[in-house]
């Protein structure tokens, strides 16, 4: 079956960024598609190369960048949610007259209408958030 | 319209407190340019998301509920508050925004958008739905 | 002390733990979502009704505004405050909670 | 529908909204947070028992087991699932909602 | 310590669903160097964040639990968890971690750490302190 | 008075950022010391300078930089929180093997400790949160 994720909430804050990988990767594991991970809201934080947890946890955001390499995933950051928060590409940060960028490998910025399509193409969109 | 799905935008939280209010309606905004069927609930806290003369000057952070009376332009006109939700809290629908559309089958009279539906009325609409979004 | 809710009595318990935990002669402070605990005639409006004999209630006006609730639908004794009260209320209570 | 509950019952109003709103015959998966919303023995025990006649309640086992709820605590019925069975729920629902 | 401030760390949150367990703790650890008096409050849903065997294997998050048997040793000793709390959630003090510390002015006597208070009892310690952090 | 102010969540996500930055400009109009702000949990990504809020909204880290320049406030970002959200200072982002920072001018990071001396330091601790 085909499956869309929604993810709406930041790393580490919210068990629910923690849920969505894991649910994702059972999906995956159990010969599911996966459309699309969309990340809104704070979920564009996710998106950040720049975090260095604590070696005795995860790394929530190198555990996506993997998942991503293994599968092909398609992981989308929301442009207008990542602007307000500060997640940028090479790209973005050219717009806006930023010095740097900090998005992770494996994750792609764009609009909005990729998360209607991500419900209109998948047979489930299944939503964490807090 | 017969591939559309069925997209319901679920509204439970006040707004300003925190941004899903708002980021929810930038969704649906989006969302109607692709020719799905949508609706709107507005249950808990989400009813207060509708209350009119929403004045955010004091707290300095941009009034979007303006945004709220364009969604008949944009044809989203399924915009169901729920009865419980509303008496709880002491509301009525005259507290909240007038908003309307105009409809193309009846030689485009403005009608209201917003129906006053009970909690077992909106468990059926959730039921009837392809995709449910949450805010 | 000064009590500090922000969230609507309507979706969380911070209003009603803090009002289990504060002492006679205490005030609250409404604020954010918090405001909403303010409102008479909703099903929570008794909760703060029965609390306003022991405890000073304000509410902080930019949060009433922003949501359009009226100073008029407001319980009966609440006071309104703008930031500056808000600042007032911080320095002549010797101390602050926040019921996040 | 298969509906997804992630707060405490205590804390929030989103499982208590989620089964006023849950036709006969639904699905509720508690998580996270909303794995307490399982236990028996609460004061919260009884909405969820009441429901049970209407509804099929599924719990996640990864949640429970990092908060230290062991299986025998739960309300008869409520089914334990891994998150092999979460995707198998979302997969036999025609949709889910999450009640955030 | 006569000129120490009295610091109460409230708790009450879940563990897991949010961080906010885990970096209170992290604050208190740091704050215990700092000499003052500090006691700890655990009501509503903080008491489960005492609740013993806790198994984060399966979630992939790092257990912390075990670092509340830590705070004793850093004279970290208050620890006051809510009756009614306990109570309302099915719970009693068995359920959770047993706390201890020695305690220096009983020729180093093993002591619990975990005092069990009514709501009444917890206000009054609320209202004597000089801090009040809430996470 | 001097006060102390904790901002434990970020940007637009939660109103606590705009609350403790209007209560932060009210008491120093009135003439009120601030001894510091201390951003913690998610309250540190207040500090990134990678953000590009929409135009007709104010732009909440700014505001921060534009108060603290005005009257030398402390804003201290708490270490171990940024590390595990991806603030970094020049600093941090070296000793973390990253490429790029992205703390915004005004805001300085450093411990835990600096929450609890604020506490001990002021006549008030105010705490704007979830």
């Amino acid at each position: 079956m085909k499956f869309s994720v929604l993810v709406s909430e930041g790393p580490y804050t919210h068990e629910a960024a923690d849920t969505a990988y894991n649910f994702t990767k059972a999906a995956l594991d159990k010969g599911h598609e996966i459309f699309r991970v969309f990340f809104y809201h704070d979920g564009v934080n996710n998106g950040t190369r720049l975090a260095s947890p604590p070696q005795d946890d995860r790394n929530i955001t190198a555990r996506w960048t993997a998942l991503a390499k293994e599968h092909d995933l398609d992981l989308v950051l929301c442009v207008a949610a990542a602007q307000r928060r500060g997640i940028a590409d090479a790209d973005e940060a050219k717009r806006n007259g930023k010095d740097a960028d900090n998005i992770a490998e494996g994750f792609r910025i764009s609009g909005l209408g990729q998360l209607i399509e991500a419900g209109i193409e998948a047979d489930r969109l299944v939503t964490f958030g807090d | 319209m017969s591939d559309a799905k069925r997209f319901l935008y679920v509204n439970r939280k006040a707004p300003y407190g925190t941004i899903y209010a708002l980021e929810s309606l930038e969704v649906v905004l989006i969302g109607a340019a692709f020719e799905q069927d949508v609706s709107l609930a507005f249950l808990d806290d989400g009813v207060f998301e509708l209350v009119k003369d929403q004045n955010t000057e004091e707290l300095g952070v941009k009034n979007f509920s303006p945004t709220y009376k364009a969604l008949g332009d944009y044809d989203v006109n399924k915009i169901y508050v729920e009865k419980e939700s509303l008496e709880a809290r002491g509301l009525t629908i005259d507290d909240l925004q007038h908003l309307t559309y105009e409809d193309e089958d009846d030689d485009w009279a403005e009608k209201d958008s917003i129906r006053v539906v009970t909690a077992a009325e909106l468990a059926e609409i959730m039921e009837a739905q392809d995709i449910v979004l949450s805010f | 002390m000064l009590h500090i809710v922000n969230k609507s009595p309507f979706e969380r318990n911070s209003l009603d733990s803090c009002l289990q935990h504060a002492v006679k002669g205490s005030a609250v402070l409404l604020i954010e979502d918090g405001i909403y605990g303010a409102m008479k005639g909703t099903q929570k409006s008794g909760t703060v009704e029965a609390a306003a004999k022991d405890l000073k209630f304000f509410a902080l006006s930019a949060d009433l505004k922003a949501r359009g609730i009226d100073q008029d639908r407001l319980i009966d004794g609440v006071e309104v405050v703008d930031y500056n009260g808000f600042v007032d209320l911080v320095a002549e209570y010797d101390k602050s909670q926040s019921w996040l």
